[in-house]
């Protein structure tokens, strides 16, 4: 955004203060201001050599909006080398886009100016300093009404792509969850089965955790898992205490 | 003073930022505030170091002019930050297009101004008001009342027309425009 | 009024804090500033709804006492706050997919939400609840107990379903806590 002071290596003179440049448009104009020449019948090859000396100076790296105006400008000369067919009512001048855009820039910077000097004489002015503490300090409301929210919710689902609809997303294993069920079942009972582990109406989420859970107890030797054949029932045991150490 | 005057006054005085006509007439419902409103205005109209401004669609007391350089001197109260170039740029095109998207902004600027504005929806001076048509459903952006404070202006109606301006030019939304 | 008194009050008005009369002193060095502070204070002893009081750390301007309730009460000293759509949008999104991670808060805007949520964590409206799985075990956020009083709610089943949040937002598995 902000760029250093550059200077010409050929110590020409020519300084260009980057910090005064808002952008390509600002630097454009500045061009055409200096030259004097007119914004509607603008000498491309010119501005374009010129503005090319110039950001040649700069750091590429900051530079990207210039580069691509530097890229236009050369589009538009070339454009303006084409022959053109005598009486071609239908010719447009490939300038056009870029002057418009200039003019409209020009505009901005004239709102600019206004809104700078607006600004300066409202700073003259000084509205009540002091603002007393809120009786009960309780800070402002936060307003948000249901019909808000709704509104925002409506707006999201406005915005979900179609294949959205439908995708699951899945909810995150709760392993914390069962090992707190499987170490309460611990304490109360020597064995249970697997079922009893899970609970009742297990989801494939809960079926996961438990397991999870499980293995990770066994793991660090709080019990043992069993199964008295391939595919039959998981019996869970509490380990013997261990000694103290 | 009348006693509505006086309840305005006082209502005006501890408050750091315009009051509505609306929000003023909360203080007294059902009585019909203008006439005590005219004449606190008349009262600090004269011979005050403070007056009664009508700014941001509201009603302010704000100290005259003349005292500011001894009052900032006096560091008893500091003048706002002045905006940056680029800030009044990208203030400049949302209050003139509003509601307007990021990328309509850049394009005028003719530079990425996403920071830019998301240090003005920071300093509370633009908001995001709605949201577009067409693709992604872009943020549009409008100006806040605190931009009408921080101009002094009463409402967006204050702004220059664009025809008054010296490069004069047709609206240039390419919208607009007929094929 | 003296113009010294009226410096004088426009320095008190714009003051954030009570002025001592060595600091009122300053605005004008080299006078006597008594007999234009006493011409203010006089002024505003009289029918005004604010009045100078001198407090323990000098002068300032403060409310008559039998205004201060209706002021309060209408609650001008402080904007309430609404949230910007963005905010609102994203606190739907976490209501209605709790708990839910900020890559799929993104992913449903379609922008980067992080900023957003983060002011939402402030306000106290959401909050992390717990991790989920899978690459880097991203944090969840889910509603808080004040999201709920804001609103107006009891708890969550208050919210009120909406026929596509039943398909697009509703919570993928169906609630399973455990016995």
């Amino acid at each position: 955004m902000t760029s250093p002071t550059m200077r010409d290596p050929q110590g020409a003179g020519f300084v260009v203060e980057l910090e005064k440049f808002s952008g390509p448009l600002d630097l454009l104009l500045h061009l055409i201001r200096e030259d004097e020449v007119d914004i509607t019948d603008l000498p491309i090859a010119k501005i374009a050599v010129q503005f090319l000396a110039v950001i040649n100076d700069l750091g590429l790296n900051q530079a990207a909006d210039y580069l691509e105006m530097a890229a236009r400008l050369l589009r538009i000369k070339a454009q303006m080398l084409l022959p053109r067919r005598l009486g071609d009512d239908e010719w447009e001048d490939p300038r056009a886009e870029l002057v418009r855009r200039l003019l409209e820039y020009q505009q901005i910077r004239e709102l600019v100016e206004w809104l700078g000097h607006a600004a300066d004489v409202r700073a003259e002015r000084f509205g009540r300093g002091y603002e007393a503490p809120p009786p009960d300090a309780p800070p402002a409301p936060l307003q948000i009404d249901l019909n808000d929210l709704l509104g925002a919710a409506e707006r999201v689902i406005a915005l979900i792509p179609e294949p959205m609809l439908h995708r699951v997303v899945p909810r995150p294993l709760d392993v914390e969850g069962a090992t707190a069920r499987i170490n309460q079942l611990l304490a109360e009972r020597e064995t249970f089965s697997w079922s009893e582990a899970v609970g009742p109406n297990a989801t494939l989420v809960d079926v996961l955790s438990t397991f999870i859970a499980l293995l990770e107890l066994a793991k660090r030797s709080s019990l043992t898992l069993s199964q008295s054949e391939p595919f039959g029932p998981m019996v869970i045991t509490r380990a013997p205490p261990r000694e103290a150490a | 003073m009348h006693p509505l005057a006086k309840l305005l006054e006082a209502a005006l005085f501890a408050a750091s930022r315009p009051l509505t006509l609306e929000e003023l007439s909360s203080l007294a419902p059902g009585e019909n505030i203008q006439p005590a409103l005219d004449e606190v205005r008349a009262l600090y109209q004269g011979d005050h170091g403070v007056e009664l401004v009508e700014i941001a669609e509201g009603w302010q007391f704000l100290t005259r002019r003349e005292y500011a350089e001894t009052i900032e001197r006096a560091q008893f109260a500091l003048r706002p930050r002045r905006l940056s170039p680029a800030a009044l740029e990208t203030l400049a095109i949302i209050a003139y297009r509003q509601p307007v998207g990021r990328l309509e902004v850049d394009e005028i600027r003719g530079v990425d101004s996403g920071a830019v504005m998301d240090k003005l929806v920071e300093r509370g001076l633009i908001e995001v008001v709605t949201r577009g048509e067409g693709l992604g459903r872009p943020l549009l952006y409008g100006t806040t009342p605190s931009f009408l404070e921080i101009l002094g202006l009463k409402d967006l109606e204050d702004l220059p027309r664009l025809e008054e301006l010296s490069v004069a030019l047709r609206r240039p939304m390419p919208a607009d425009e007929p094929e």
